[in-house]
């Protein structure tokens, strides 16, 4: 399946973790998550509900179409949710699910989103914690990373943004969250799980053409094997149909640093034709 | 006694309202839009310093403020330049250890300003338990007196003045919401609400016939400017797009060589021709 | 799964969703406008009893489930039926004992609510410091960890069913703003956040054409109820005023004997020709 | 002044209180307090601001016009505020003054809006508390009473509904809270106030034709003497004309119990014609 990108494979797999009638927190400037979501809509959860830019349910799902034609959200949506509706949703556990792009992962699924080195001195520093701490509170939480090394996957984060599965979620009956924190990692190498809440990440499946040594290798710390670790069901042309439809320009690769610039091109470029 | 009817000032006069050493803060989202980049011109122009800002998503006001070395802290949940990228001050700022870095998520940023707009000093909250963040800025847990739970204590963001940029409000200080809502423009009435001075720069000031489009009254602001395209290079949503040309093509390029920066800040700042 | 599409329900399956012994809360105001009367009388019609009922500004749909004999408890800033003045249910209710009354002020229901809303255990708060009503409800105080300074601690308030009326919603139960805004129509909203269930009786179930209009969305609603002149013998803003000479002439006259009230209820809520 | 009504004295006395610039929490059906409010507003503070019914400073100030048309606030108003934000503007000590109308005072300010009577059995109950607690938040509050007798100004409340100068107000300073509590007592026989915060009521005023024994006999607890107590600088012309152009059909008669049947039937007769 040399042919089947990685953005492609991860976003497929991403779709796979949206169940029919969720509701789902959708971030901005995420089209590798839009994809997925808009995919998972087209497919297996024509029920689920979603905000982009706070509009919801745009009925408009070309991901390029959006992010080019600001209007277009507010044209076909149902409603528009302000700032404070949609924090409030979220504290009563109203979002089932949201996908979350840390720059560092532990193996209790912990994640910084803040800085890379020491924080008073970062070598790299990011944006901000923005929603990272709604890891706390919406229902299921599916991180993902686009590129896999052991600098992502480290053993002892440089800096903790948000808990995953610390004290094997015992705080999270305490503090009665509605978040049950990290289920799955999605990554261009593989799908990692965690067995039960506070045991450490497994390798869950393979994408097509890694090895397992190759993922471990990746990984700045030991992994587990899930049983049966094996391939992730391709992408059926179904599935990649509807990814094309959603996401024509491929802007999910955006999300990608090898290839981000391509994906830029191929939008002005189209931006200047329409 | 105020003169509720009449609050309209200069921009000079505007900010100087502005102390060194105080905590300003601005609205806006995202990145690019609705930030009132006159009056922070004008901030610069009168050589302001040692401002603690604030912001839900911090964007070119914040960058521009820092590349001219007006800035001691930062307390954001982002900041960045949306499809731009990163913030170069704000990335040189943090990897040097040069301003402050105080971090909230979006939960606890409201959390903090909420609590200063009903007049209590912490807000109890669950999103950020356990991280890091909360240890190192040494916020306190407060237990329930009924459930016996533990939960944050975020502590109120109190603001000496915070700084809009709107399409349109009145000389008395009433706001007319946009007429194109963007995400999270309720984001700049709650942090207004928890400033002691609000400063409204508009598009237009002119009467807003249709009183249930008032979004914040006329008690709630201090001080209106007429400031129009006053956004600029950031865009104002239903009036101007963000100016990306100069953006990409001028303001980021002088942000990868100091003397460049003193140039942009010479010519765009110092230089710039808008009312004052 | 939840059918989001489509949670249109007669009345009566919509009232079954109420249990006895449920704590149900309403909104509306003044207190003779957006009762969700024709909810209400179903209610009584299949008999429930021992609710816990809970408004800021309680009227006539407290009234008549008092006078019903359906409440164990008030939680009530007002009760009363406005420019008619007294509720008379309530005022025999209270000189009885009859019924616990739990007394809030508009202010410490809000912020019992908002902490219902945001999913915290209890609100700190200023307002009702040294009252009565704070000690007798046992109400406790919390330290701020920051400022020393002993606050209330108003505790959350969750609901198990809240029951609107509106002018429109759609099918799926997205709920449009009033078309004439009254005082606190936004208590609605916040009060409904803070139930397990929200059932919307509207005047009118169809589409919601602008999307900014919408004031909650279908995924806040669990229940729509088709009531047309459903507020009646209460008003509804924009659509009909309250039903003053049903109010003056027969329902005040017959809460004076409660025999007579029998038969009201015999006449205008189990003898009522409405849908169900 | 014979001629003057009871209602006309307090109107005035309270629309004294208001000060230029004020901002005016103003309460549903209080029309003797709306009748001060327009009054002040139409003579010594025409920079006055308050809602009526959430309606931000209709430019209708004729209270009769007001009930009767509910779209009239609405059509000549400024803004409408939402309930969320006329209470955090409360809270954040937006507002400057607040009349309140109590059925029990007792002599530190302290009221009793709820029952009298033992609480469980109340021989009488009123609708609730309403915004009573406003007392700890607006800047200041001016109590008023239509009936001055000793059932009305009792030694020790049947209910304490709202604290008043409790404990010198030290409590009010230890909280942080804006409202400095009651400043002024207007009733149908007499000004009262407090001489400090905590020092118990004192008579300031007399109304016209009122006596000093006559307060006194009238108040269920010790009432000190203020220095110099006085009539009341009687309504002037411009005052009383004010009043009638504010409530040309004295709706403010609806606050008082023996003139409330009159005022009815006038608003009535006055709906019907109109």
């Amino acid at each position: 399946m040399s042919t089947v990108g990685v953005d492609v494979l991860m976003a497929v797999a991403m779709a796979r973790e949206v169940r029919d009638g969720d509701f789902v927190s959708h971030g901005s400037a995420v089209p590798l998550a839009g994809a997925a979501l808009m995919t998972a809509k087209a497919l297996h959860a024509p029920h689920v509900d979603f905000f982009y830019d706070g509009w919801v349910t745009p009925g408009e799902t070309d991901l390029a179409a959006l992010a080019l034609d600001p209007g277009l959200a507010r044209r076909s949506a149902i409603a528009f949710l302000s700032q404070a509706q949609i924090m409030e949703l979220e504290l009563r556990g109203g979002c089932d699910l949201q996908f979350l792009r840390p720059a560092q992962i532990d193996p209790l699924g912990n994640v910084n989103v803040s800085s890379i080195g020491p924080p008073e001195h970062p070598s790299r520093r990011f944006h901000g914690i923005a929603v990272a701490d709604a890891m706390t509170i919406v229902r299921r939480i599916c991180l993902y990373v686009t590129e896999h090394t052991p600098r992502v996957f480290v053993e002892r984060l440089d800096f903790l943004t948000g808990v995953g599965h610390a004290e094997e979620d015992r705080w999270r009956e305490r503090l009665g969250v509605t978040g049950t924190g990290p289920q799955l990692v999605v990554t261009p190498l593989a799908l990692l799980d965690f067995a039960a809440p506070g045991s450490r990440m497994r390798l869950r499946a393979l994408m097509p053409g890694a090895s397992v040594e190759q993922v471990r290798e990746a990984t700045g710390f030991e992994l587990a094997l899930a049983p049966d670790v094996a391939e992730i069901d391709i992408p059926s042309r179904e599935e990649i149909a509807a990814l094309e439809a959603a996401d024509p320009l491929a802007t999910r690769q955006l999300e990608f640093r090898e290839l981000r610039a391509g994906a830029q091109a191929r939008l002005a470029a189209h931006a200047a034709r329409s | 006694m105020v003169d509720q009817a009449n609050k309209l000032k200069s921009l000079s006069e505007a900010a100087s309202l502005v102390d060194d050493g105080a905590r300003i803060g601005f609205g806006g989202q995202p990145a690019l839009s609705r930030r009132p980049m006159s009056f922070v011109r004008e901030l610069i122009r009168q050589g302001r310093r040692d401002l603690h800002v604030f912001n839900m998503i911090g964007g070119l006001e914040i960058d521009l403020l820092l590349g001219a070395g007006a800035v001691a802290s930062t307390h954001c949940s982002y900041v960045g330049l949306g499809d731009l990228g990163q913030s170069p001050h704000f990335q040189a700022a943090a990897r040097a250890g040069s301003v402050e870095i105080e971090e909230f998520s979006e939960f606890t940023l409201v959390a903090s300003l909420r609590a200063a707009g009903m007049d209590l000093p912490f807000m109890p909250w669950k999103t950020a338990w356990g991280s890091e963040v909360v240890s190192r800025q040494g916020w306190k847990t407060i237990t329930c007196p009924y459930t016996g739970v533990d939960l944050l204590a975020v502590p109120a963001t109190g603001l000496d003045v915070v700084v809009l940029q709107v399409s349109r409000c009145d000389a008395a200080g009433n706001v007319e919401l946009p007429a194109t809502l963007e995400l999270s423009y309720d984001f700049d009435y709650l942090i207004a609400r928890a400033a002691a001075r609000v400063v409204v720069c508009a598009e237009r000031v002119e009467p807003i016939a249709d009183p249930t489009r008032v979004a914040m009254i006329a008690r709630e602001v201090d001080c209106v400017v007429h400031a129009p395209h006053g956004a600029w290079p950031c865009g104002l949503g239903g009036e101007y797009s963000p100016d990306i040309e100069h953006l990409a093509e001028t303001y980021l390029p002088a942000t990868r060589v100091p003397s460049d920066f003193l140039d942009y800040l010479r010519e765009h700042v110092h230089g710039r021709d808008e009312p004052r």
